[in-house]
C-alpha cells in the first residue's frame, strides 16, 4: 500500500479517536436534552469545571486562594498534601452531584415551562458563571492533569504496522496516542454502562419515561425534579470523564470550555435526542474534519477544523433537518 | 403616578399609531434626545467615549439588528460577531480601495455587503428550525473568522494580519484614525444609531414587521394569511445583517481603529450581543438599547469598584465579572424572561394605573 | 346552473370551488378517499362528519397544507396547480383553525392587521422611512380593520394582547383576521367548538352576517349537526374519509347512511 | 314663600330664539370649532359646527322629502351618537317635533309612545331598534318611514318604508335646491313659542306622559344654567345618558348649542370608562348610582393593592376628607395642611382622578335621588367640584342648584336663575320659571292638575328652605310626608335615608304619622356586620342571633343617636328624632311582600304585618315576643319566633322655639 494511503488511514484513525472525544461531550448534551428539554450549553464548562476541581483536589489546592489572598493580603496556596487520583475522582463526582442539585434548586425549578430559548440562555449564563467560579476557585493558570493514564504514541502499534507499507517507503507505522485509545475504551464502557443503566434499573426506566412524555411520566408519579437532578448528575459524570480525557491530553485550561463548540455540530448531525446519534455523529465529524484538513486544508490555508464540522453539519441538515437519528418532525395543523 | 392621560385622545390613526402615543413619554423622549445631541458632546472625554458611550452605541446597533432577527422573526443566531467581521472588513476594503468615498457611504455599503452575506447564511433557516438553526449559524461565525484570517486579500497582505483604519476627514475634522476627537466618535455613532433606531421602529410597526412576528409566533398561520416564509425569514436575515454589518464597520473604524479578527469578532462577542438582546428584551426596540447599556455599563462599573476601588488584581475581577454576568443572566431569566423592556413596560403600566393595582 | 336568490335575499352564484376526486394518503392510510363536491359563490357550505372523518384534512387540501395524491381542485373555473399555502392565500382563500392559531406576541389589532398582508404593497425602503405611501397604506388598512372590529364587536379588546383573551373572543379575533384578508372563500374549521350556548349563538350570527354583508362564500366544518343544519345552504357529510351525503340540510337529515354514521359513531 | 336666585337670569336673547337659529349662530361664531366627537373605528371622529350643520341641513331636507310637515313628530331611538343628535336637530330644522325614545324600551312601551305622539318617521340606530319598530308597526298606521343608521343586518328590509341614514342624506342633498328656501322660511319664522322637543317621562306611575317643551323652555334654561356655572364654548362633555332623558337633552343639546361646546360620544357601553378617561370631560353629569358604583370599584381595587400603597391611599384620603372640601370651597386651610394635601395630590388624588377620567372636571353635577354623604364627600375631597341640583322633566331640568362654594350633601341648592319657588302649607314645592313645560301632550287633565293658570308647577315633592343658608331641602314625595300628632313635620323617607347611609343598616322603617313620637324598625346589613363580626371574633349562628346581639344594638343605637343629633340641628325636622328602635329579626323581603321588586319599603304592609312590634314600640315595653310568617326560597312557608329588645334613644331638645310653626 502506498504511504499516502496509509497516512490517510492514520488520519482517519486519529479522527476516529478525536470523534470519540466529541461524542463524549455530545453524550452529556443528549442526556440532559432528552430528560429535561434543556439545551445545555454549559456542558463544556462542566467538563472544565470538573477537570479543574479534580486537579485542585489532587494537588490539595486551597479553594479561592487568590480571592482570599487579594482580600486579606495572605499568601495561601495549597494544603501541602496530594490526593490519589481515584479518591480525587470520587470526590469530584460528589461535587458534580452537589452541583446538579444546586442547578435544579436554584435554576431549573424556577424555569419550568419557559420557552426552550430561555432555558438555553440560562445555561449560557450558567456557563459564564461556572467558568468564572471555577477560575476564581482554582485559578486560571494552565494545569497539567495526570490521573495515571498511559500517554504518548503507542509503540506497539507503530511497530506492528510498519509492514503495511512496501520496503523502502517512508512509513514508520501508525501513530496513535495511547490516551486516545484509553479514551475510546472508557467511552465504550461509559456508553455500555449508560445503556445498561437505562434498560435495567428502575431509575433508568423512569428516565426513559420522562424523555418520552413529561406529562405522562408525571401522571404516573415520577418526580420530574428528582429525574432532573439525576440526569444532571449523570451529565456531570460524563463531563468529568470528558474533562479527564481532554485535560490529560492538552492540560486543564480555559479552552476546555470550548469543546462544547465541537460537540454542537455533532448534535446537529446526530440529532439532539439520540445517544447512538451522538456517537456516530462524533465519529463522522472526527474523521471528516481530519480528512478534510489532510486533503483540502493545505490548499486553502489550513486550520479548517474550526469550521469544517459546522459547514458539514449545516449542509447535511439542509437535506435532513432532523439529523441522522432524530425523529421526523411532523407538523400538525 | 406621573402619567396624566385624561384628555389625551386621538383623532387620527397617525396620532394613535405614533411612536409615543402618551404625551408624557413623548416629552421624555425628546428631552433625552436634546441631552444626547445637544449636551453630551460638550462634556464627553476620551474615557467616557471609549469606555461607555461609543461601545454602547455600536453594540446597540448590533443588538437592534439581532433583535430584529431573533426577537421579531424568531430566528436565533449565534453568528453575530462573524457578521460584524464582515462589516468591518468590508469597511476596510472599501476605505482602502476607494479613498475618496464618503465615510457614511462606506458604512452604508458595508452594511449592504453584510446583508448579502447574512442572507446567504440565512438560507438554511427555511429548512432548519430552532436550536438546529442556532447551531447552524455558528458555522457562519467560525467560517467567516477563519476566512478573514486566512485570506490575505482581506487584510491587504499586511504583515501582522491586522487591519487598521486609514485617517479620513469630513469638513476638515478627522472622523477616523487616531486623531479623532471623542465627541466626533460619539456623534458619528449617535447619528447612525438615531437613524437606524428610527428605521427599526418603522419596520417593526408595519407590514414587514408584522410578517416577521407572524412567522415567529405561528408559522403555519402566517402562511395562510399569505406570508411567504422564505421572503419573511430572508428579509429578516438581510436587515439584521445590515445592522450588524454597520455595527461591525463602526466597531472597527470608529471604536477600535485596528482589528485582529479572532480577537475582536470571536464567539464571545456573538454571545454578548445575544445577551444584550435577551436582557434587554426580545422583540423590543427599547430593550435593545437597555440591554446594550446594561451589559456595557456593568463591567465598567465592576472594574471601577473591584480594580480601582478595592485594588484587586484585574484577572480576579475578570473572573468575578464572568460570575456576576452569568448569575445576572440567570436571575434575569428567572425573574423576568422578557428582559428589561418588559420590566419597564410593567413599571410603566403600574405608573399609568397608579394608585390602582390593576 | 345559473345564480338564484335565496328566500332571505342572498344571491347564490356559480360554482366557485370544485373539488374533484381527491384522494389523500398519509403513508398507507387513506385520510380522504375519492371525494368530490362543489361550492357555489355566496353560499354557506358545511362539511360535517364524526371525528376522524377527514374534515380537517379536506380543508388542509383546499388551502394547500396537504397535497393530495390524486384529484384536482378547480377555483374560479380554472384548474389549480400545486401551490404553497401563501400563494393560495393570495388567490383569496382564508381560514381559521380548530385550535386557535393567533399570533400570541401581538395584540388584537396587530393580529387582524396581519390579515391584510396580501393587500399591502409598499416596499421595504418605503416602510423603513415611514413616509408617504407606506404610512398612508398603513392607515388605510387600519381603517378597514377597524370596520371589521366594529362588525365583530371587539372594540373593547382592540389593544389587548390576544393571549390574555378568553377563548370565545380569541375565536372572534381569528375570524376577524381571516376577514381582513377580504377572502372570496372563507374556510372555518369548527368555529363553534368548545363554546357555550351563548357564544355559539353569537358566532352563528357573525357567520351569517359575514355571508350576508360581504357576500363571502363560506366553507364550514362542524361537528355538531344541529348548528350546521340551521345556518348552511348545503351540507357534505364525510365518514372515514368517504363522502356519504351531499345536499340541502333536509335531504341530508333524512339520508339513512348519514343517520347510521351519526348513530353508529358516538359524538360529543 | 318664594325665593330668587343670586345669579341674574339672562333676559336678552336677541335673535337666538330657536335651536335652528342657535345652530346658525354657532356656524357663524364657532364654525371651525369641534362640536361633536364620537369614538368610532378606534379613533375619535370629529365634526365641526359647520360640518354638523351641513349634515343637519341635508337630513332636514331629506325629512322634508319624506313628507314630514311642520308640527309632525319624528321619533329618534338609539344610543348617544352624533348622527342621532343631528336627527333631533334636523327635525327641528323643518318645524317638526323631535321625540327621543328610551333605547332599552321594550316593543310595547315603544308602541304606546309612537302611537301617542303619532310619529310619522322613526330614526333608529340599528337592527335591534328597527326590529322593535317593525314588531309594532302593524298597529301604528301613521308611521310612514323608518330610517336606520347602521345598515348591518338590514339588507332584507327593503321597500318604501325603510331607508338608511345615508340614503336619507342623499335624498336630502338631491332635494336641497328645492327645499332650502322652504327650510329657510321655517327657520326664519321659528321663535320662542315653537315646540322644541317632546320628552316622555319614564312613567313609574301609569302610562308615560309626553312633556312638551318649547324653545323658550329649553333655551332660557340652558342659558341661565350656563351662566350660573360660567359654562363656555370650551367645555367638553361626555354624552352617555339616555337621549330620551331631559337631562341629556339639556346638557347635550340645549347647553351645548347655547354655549357651543363639545359633545363626546363613547364607542360602546363596554368602553365607556376608557373613553371617559381619554376625553377627560370638563363638565360632567351622573346620577348618584354612577358615583357610588365608581367609588365601590375604587375601594375594591385599592383593597387588592399592596400594603404600602393601601396604607398611603387611606392616610391621604383621610387627610383629604379633612381639608379637601374646605380647599375646594376656598375656606382658610393651614399651610402645613395645604402642603400635605399637595403631596397627596401628587401621590394619590391626581392620579386617581386621572385614572377615573375626572381630573379635568370643572363642574360636575349629580341629581335624581339623595347621594350618600360619604360618597359625596369622597369626590369633593379629591378636589372634584361635584354639586347637586334639583329638577325634573317638566322644569327642563333646573329648579335649584348649588353654587360653587356652597355645597352640601343635604340641600339641593338655591333656585336657578329665572326660577321662582314657593312651598305650600303642606310642604309641597312649587316653582314657576321660563323653563316650565307647556303641557302634557294630549292630556289636558294632567296638565291642569300639575300647572296652575298662574304658571306654578307642582313638583310632588315635599321640602323646605333652610333658613340659615337659603338652600332648598327635599324631604320626600309630598304624599308620603305627614304630621306627628303634635303637628310637627313627619318625613320618614328623609330619616330613613339618613339611617341607610350607615353601611350597617340595610333598611329602616320609620313610624310616626299621627303619633306623638317617631320610632324605627331596622334591618341590619348582614354583609357589613357579618364582616365586622368575623373581624371581632363574634360568633353567631343565625341572622336572628346577630341581629339581636348586644354589640349590634349598641352600634345601631349610636347610629340612631347620631341621626337624632343631626335632625335636632334642623328646625323643620327635629320632631322626627327617633325615640325608640328595634332591630328586626328577619330581612325585609320582596317575596314576603314587605318590599317592592325594586326594593322600596311597603310601609303599610309592614305596619300591618308587624303590628305587635309597632304596639310594643309605643307602649313602653322593653322587649316583645313575636312570630312571623316567612316564605322560603323554594316557595314553602314557615314561621320564625323571636323576642326582640326595644331600646330607647337619646333625643335632643329642639334648638329653635319657632320650629313647630315653621311649616304652617
Amino acid at each position: 500500500m502506498s504511504p499516502d494511503f496509509l497516512y490517510a488511514i492514520e488520519v482517519l484513525l486519529n479522527g476516529l479517536m478525536a470523534g470519540v472525544m466529541y461524542s463524549l461531550v455530545a453524550l452529556g448534551f443528549v442526556l440532559i436534552f432528552k430528560a429535561s428539554g434543556v439545551f445545555n450549553y454549559a456542558q463544556g464548562v462542566m467538563a472544565l469545571f470538573a477537570a479543574l476541581t479534580l486537579v485542585g483536589i489532587m494537588n490539595g489546592q486551597v479553594p479561592f486562594s487568590h480571592l482570599i489572598n487579594a482580600v486579606f493580603g495572605t499568601h495561601l496556596h495549597d494544603f501541602g498534601w496530594q490526593v490519589p487520583a481515584l479518591a480525587a475522582i470520587a470526590l469530584t463526582a460528589v461535587v458534580m452531584v452537589f452541583f446538579a442539585i444546586l442547578v435544579e434548586k436554584l435554576i431549573l425549578k424556577y424555569l419550568i415551562g419557559q420557552e426552550p430559548i430561555i432555558l438555553f440562555m440560562a445555561t449560557i449564563g450558567l456557563a459564564y458563571f461556572m467558568e468564572g467560579f471555577g477560575d476564581l476557585m482554582w485559578g486560571a493558570d494552565i494545569k497539567a492533569l495526570d490521573v495515571g493514564l498511559p500517554k504518548g504514541g503507542s509503540l506497539w502499534i507503530e511497530e506492528n504496522t510498519v509492514w503495511l507499507a512496501a520496503e523502502g517507503e517512508r512509513f514508520f507505522g501508525f501513530f496513535i496516542d495511547k490516551l486516545d485509545i484509553s479514551a475510546t475504551i472508557v467511552a465504550i464502557i461509559l456508553v455500555v454502562a449508560l445503556t445498561l443503566f437505562s434498560q435495567y434499573t428502575a431509575t433508568g426506566r423512569a428516565l426513559r419515561a420522562v424523555a418520552d412524555d413529561h406529562q405522562a411520566a408525571m401522571s404516573v408519579g415520577i418526580s420530574l425534579r428528582a429525574i432532573w437532578v439525576i440526569t444532571w448528575s449523570i451529565a456531570g459524570f460524563v463531563a468529568l470523564v470528558a474533562g479527564i480525557m481532554w485535560g490529560s491530553k492538552s492540560g486543564v485550561q480555559f479552552s476546555l470550555a470550548f469543546i462544547v463548540l465541537k460537540a454542537l455540530p455533532v448534535l446537529m448531525l446526530g440529532g439532539f435526542t439520540s445517544i447512538p446519534g451522538a456517537i456516530v455523529g462524533g465519529l463522522i465529524i472526527g474523521m471528516g474534519e481530519k480528512l478534510f484538513e489532510f486533503f483540502i486544508g493545505p490548499l486553502i490555508g489550513g486550520a479548517t477544523e474550526n469550521w469544517f464540522a459546522y459547514v458539514l453539519a449545516l449542509i447535511f441538515l439542509v437535506f435532513r433537518p432532523q439529523g441522522l437519528f432524530g425523529e421526523r418532525i411532523i407538523e400538525r395543523v | 403616578m406621573y402619567y396624566r392621560e385624561a384628555g389625551d385622545f386621538k383623532t387620527s390613526y397617525r396620532a394613535d399609531q405614533q411612536n409615543f402615543p402618551i404625551r408624557f413619554d413623548r416629552i421624555h423622549f425628546w428631552v433625552m434626545m436634546v441631552l444626547a445631541f445637544g449636551v453630551v458632546p460638550f462634556f464627553i472625554n476620551d474615557y467616557w467615549a471609549n469606555a461607555v458611550f461609543v461601545p454602547f452605541l455600536i453594540f446597540a446597533i448590533a443588538t437592534l439588528g439581532l433583535n430584529l432577527l431573533t426577537g421579531y422573526c424568531g430566528q436565533v443566531s449565534l453568528g453575530s460577531a462573524g457578521f460584524m467581521a464582515v462589516g468591518a472588513y468590508a469597511c476596510y476594503k472599501l476605505m482602502t480601495s476607494f479613498p475618496d468615498l464618503n465615510f457614511f457611504v462606506v458604512v452604508l455599503l458595508s452594511g449592504g455587503i453584510t446583508a448579502m452575506v447574512g442572507t446567504a447564511f440565512g438560507l438554511p433557516s427555511l429548512r432548519i428550525k430552532g436550536f438546529y438553526l442556532a447551531v447552524a449559524t455558528l458555522a457562519a461565525q467560525f467560517f467567516l473568522v477563519w476566512l478573514f484570517n486566512k485570506v490575505p486579500w482581506f487584510y491587504n497582505n499586511s504583515a501582522s494580519g491586522q487591519i487598521s483604519v486609514p485617517r479620513r476627514e469630513m469638513l476638515g475634522i478627522p472622523i477616523t484614525g487616531p486623531e479623532t476627537a471623542a465627541s466626533t466618535k460619539y456623534l458619528i455613532c449617535l447619528i447612525i444609531v438615531f437613524v437606524l433606531g428610527f428605521v427599526a421602529r418603522n419596520l417593526t410597526r408595519g407590514r414587514i414587521g408584522r410578517s416577521w412576528m407572524a412567522i415567529r409566533d405561528m408559522d403555519f398561520a402566517a402562511e395562510i394569511i399569505g406570508v411567504d416564509p422564505l421572503r419573511a425569514k430572508l428579509s429578516a436575515f438581510a436587515i439584521s445583517s445590515f445592522y450588524i454589518g454597520i455595527a461591525g464597520a463602526l466597531f472597527f473604524s470608529v471604536y477600535l481603529g485596528a482589528v485582529e479578527v479572532g480577537e475582536a469578532f470571536g464567539i464571545n462577542n456573538s454571545f454578548l450581543i445575544l445577551f444584550m438582546v435577551i436582557i434587554g428584551g426580545l422583540g423590543s426596540i427599547y430593550g435593545s438599547f437597555a440591554g446594550a447599556a446594561f451589559l456595557i455599563l456593568m463591567p465598567v462599573l465592576l472594574k471601577n469598584v473591584l480594580v480601582s476601588g478595592l485594588g484587586w488584581p484585574s484577572d480576579l475581577a475578570a473572573h468575578l465579572e464572568f460570575m456576576i454576568m452569568g448569575a445576572l443572566i440567570i436571575i434575569f431569566l428567572i425573574v423576568e424572561p422578557h428582559g428589561l423592556a418588559r420590566l419597564w413596560a410593567v413599571t410603566k403600566q403600574k405608573l399609568r394605573l397608579w394608585p390602582f393595582p390593576y | 346552473m345559473s345564480s338564484y336568490v335565496t328566500p332571505d335575499g342572498r344571491t347564490i352564484g356559480d360554482v366557485l370551488l370544485e373539488v374533484k376526486n381527491i384522494t389523500l394518503r398519509f403513508g398507507g392510510v387513506e385520510a380522504i378517499k375519492d371525494i368530490s363536491f362543489d361550492v357555489r359563490e355566496g353560499e354557506i357550505r358545511a362539511i360535517i362528519g364524526p371525528n376522524g372523518a377527514g374534515k380537517s384534512s379536506m380543508l388542509n387540501v383546499i388551502n394547500g397544507f396537504y397535497h393530495p395524491q390524486e384529484g384536482e381542485i378547480w377555483f374560479h373555473g380554472k384548474k389549480r396547480r400545486a401551490m404553497k399555502p401563501s400563494q393560495i392565500a393570495r388567490q383569496g382563500i382564508a381560514r381559521t383553525f380548530q385550535n386557535i392559531a393567533l399570533f400570541k406576541g401581538m395584540n388584537t389589532l396587530d393580529n387582524i392587521m396581519t390579515g391584510c398582508f396580501t393587500h399591502m404593497h409598499t416596499s421595504l425602503i418605503e416602510q423603513a422611512i415611514w413616509w408617504g405611501r407606506a404610512e398612508r397604506e398603513e392607515y388605510r388598512y387600519r381603517e378597514k380593520v377597524e370596520h371589521i372590529i366594529d362588525f365583530l364587536e371587539i372594540q373593547a379588546i382592540r389593544k389587548t394582547p390576544v393571549g390574555a383573551l378568553p377563548y370565545g373572543l380569541q375565536k372572534r379575533v381569528e375570524l376577524a383576521r381571516a376577514l381582513a384578508a377580504e377572502p372570496k372563500l372563507l374556510l372555518l374549521d369548527e368555529p363553534m367548538a368548545g363554546m357555550n350556548v351563548e357564544e355559539k349563538e353569537d358566532m352563528c350570527r357573525f357567520v351569517l352576517d359575514v355571508n350576508a354583508e360581504f357576500g363571502t362564500t363560506i366553507v364550514l366544518i362542524e361537528h355538531d349537526m344541529g348548528v350546521v343544519m340551521d345556518i348552511s345552504d348545503r351540507v357534505v357529510v364525510l365518514d372515514y374519509g368517504r363522502k356519504i351525503g351531499d345536499g340541502v340540510p333536509d335531504e341530508v337529515r333524512s339520508n339513512q347512511e348519514v343517520i347510521d354514521a351519526y348513530l353508529g359513531v358516538p359524538h360529543d | 314663600m318664594t325665593a330668587t336666585s343670586p345669579v341674574q337670569a339672562v333676559t336678552d336673547f336677541g335673535d337666538l330664539v330657536s335651536l335652528p337659529k342657535l345652530l346658525a349662530r354657532n356656524v357663524r361664531s364657532y364654525g371651525n370649532k369641534i362640536a361633536y366627537r364620537e369614538k368610532e373605528y378606534g379613533i375619535w371622529q370629529e365634526w365641526t359646527w359647520a360640518q354638523a350643520a351641513k349634515v343637519i341641513e341635508e337630513l332636514a331636507s331629506g325629512l322634508m322629502a319624506l313628507g314630514v310637515q311642520p308640527g309632525d313628530h319624528v321619533a329618534v331611538v338609539g344610543r348617544n351618537r352624533p348622527a342621532l343628535y343631528w336627527s333631533l336637530l334636523a327635525a327641528g330644522h323643518i318645524g317638526a317635533i323631535p321625540v327621543p325614545l328610551y333605547q332599552d324600551a321594550v316593543a310595547e312601551e315603544m308602541e304606546y309612545v309612537l302611537e301617542h305622539c303619532g310619529a310619522k318617521v322613526v330614526i333608529a340606530e340599528d337592527q335591534e331598534q328597527v326590529d322593535k319598530v317593525v314588531e309594532v308597526s302593524e298597529r301604528i298606521h301613521h308611521l310612514e318611514s323608518v330610517v336606520y343608521y347602521d345598515p348591518r343586518g338590514l339588507r332584507g328590509y327593503d321597500g318604501e318604508r325603510f331607508l338608511s341614514f345615508d340614503e336619507l342624506r342623499r335624498r336630502g342633498r338631491g332635494a336641497l335646491a328645492d327645499n332650502t328656501p322652504k327650510m329657510q322660511t321655517i327657520v326664519d319664522q321659528s321663535n320662542f313659542d315653537d315646540v322644541c322637543v317632546m320628552l316622555y317621562t319614564s312613567g313609574t306611575t301609569g302610562k308615560p306622559k309626553g312633556v312638551v317643551l318649547s324653545n323658550r323652555n329649553i333655551i332660557t334654561t340652558s342659558a341661565n344654567s350656563a351662566i350660573f356655572d360660567h359654562l363656555t364654548h370650551k367645555e367638553s362633555t361626555l354624552a352617555y345618558l339616555p337621549m330620551a332623558w331631559v337631562g341629556d337633552f339639556i346638557f347635550s343639546v340645549g347647553q351645548a348649542m347655547w354655549c357651543g361646546f363639545e359633545i363626546n360620544c363613547p364607542e360602546s357601553a363596554a368602553t365607556m370608562q376608557t373613553d371617559m378617561r381619554e376625553i377627560g370631560p370638563s363638565y360632567f353629569f351622573a346620577p348618584p348610582r354612577f358615583f357610588e358604583t365608581l367609588l365601590t370599584s375604587v375601594m375594591i381595587r385599592m383593597e387588592d393593592a399592596g400594603r404600602l400603597k393601601r396604607g398611603m391611599f387611606h392616610a391621604f384620603m383621610k387627610h383629604a376628607r379633612k381639608v379637601g372640601p374646605a380647599l375646594l370651597d376656598g375656606k382658610p386651610v393651614s399651610g402645613w395642611n395645604r402642603f400635605v394635601y399637595k403631596l397627596g395630590d401628587i401621590l394619590v388624588y391626581g392620579p386617581l382622578k386621572d385614572a377615573l377620567g375626572l381630573s379635568r372636571v370643572r363642574v360636575g353635577y349629580t341629581a335624581g335621588e339623595a347621594i350618600g354623604p360619604e360618597i359625596f364627600a369622597f369626590y369633593r375631597s379629591l378636589g372634584i367640584n361635584l354639586k347637586q341640583l334639583y329638577g325634573q322633566t317638566e322644569a327642563s331640568v333646573f329648579i335649584t342648584q348649588q353654587p360653587d362654594g356652597e355645597v352640601s350633601d343635604e340641600t339641593v341648592g338655591v333656585v336657578s336663575p329665572g326660577v321662582e319657588l314657593k312651598i305650600d302649607e303642606r310642604g309641597e314645592v312649587f316653582y314657576r320659571s321660563p323653563g316650565a313645560f307647556e303641557e302634557y301632550y294630549k292630556n289636558a287633565d294632567s296638565t291642569r292638575d300639575t300647572k296652575d293658570p298662574e304658571g306654578w308647577v307642582a313638583t310632588g315633592d315635599a321640602g323646605f328652605i333652610d333658613e340659615k343658608t337659603g338652600h332648598l331641602r327635599i324631604l320626600d314625595r309630598a304624599k308620603d310626608v305627614g304630621k306627628l300628632s303634635n303637628g310637627a313635620l313627619f318625613a320618614p323617607k328623609y330619616v330613613e335615608n339618613k339611617l341607610k347611609f350607615y353601611p350597617n343598616i340595610l333598611e329602616a322603617v320609620v313610624i310616626g304619622a299621627e303619633r306623638d313620637m317617631c320610632t324605627v324598625m331596622i334591618n341590619i346589613d348582614l354583609y357589613a356586620l357579618g364582616n365586622w363580626a368575623e373581624r371581632n371574633n363574634i360568633a353567631y349562628a343565625s341572622y336572628q342571633e346577630l341581629a339581636g346581639h348586644e354589640r349590634v344594638y349598641a352600634m345601631i343605637k349610636k347610629h340612631v343617636e347620631e341621626v337624632n343629633e343631626s335632625l335636632a340641628g334642623d328646625d323643620m325636622l327635629s320632631g322626627c328624632q327617633i325615640h325608640r328602635f328595634l332591630v328586626l329579626h328577619k330581612e325585609l323581603d320582596a317575596d314576603d311582600g314587605e318590599l317592592t321588586r325594586t326594593r322600596k319599603v311597603r310601609r303599610r304592609v309592614i305596619e300591618e304585618k308587624f303590628h305587635d312590634l309597632v304596639t310594643a314600640l309605643y307602649d313602653g315595653s322593653k322587649q316583645v315576643s313575636t312570630e312571623t310568617e316567612v316564605t322560603y326560597e323554594d316557595g314553602r312557608k314557615g314561621s320564625i319566633k323571636a323576642t326582640l329588645k326595644i331600646e330607647d334613644t337619646k333625643t335632643l331638645a329642639t334648638q329653635s322655639a319657632g320650629a313647630k310653626g315653621a311649616a304652617a
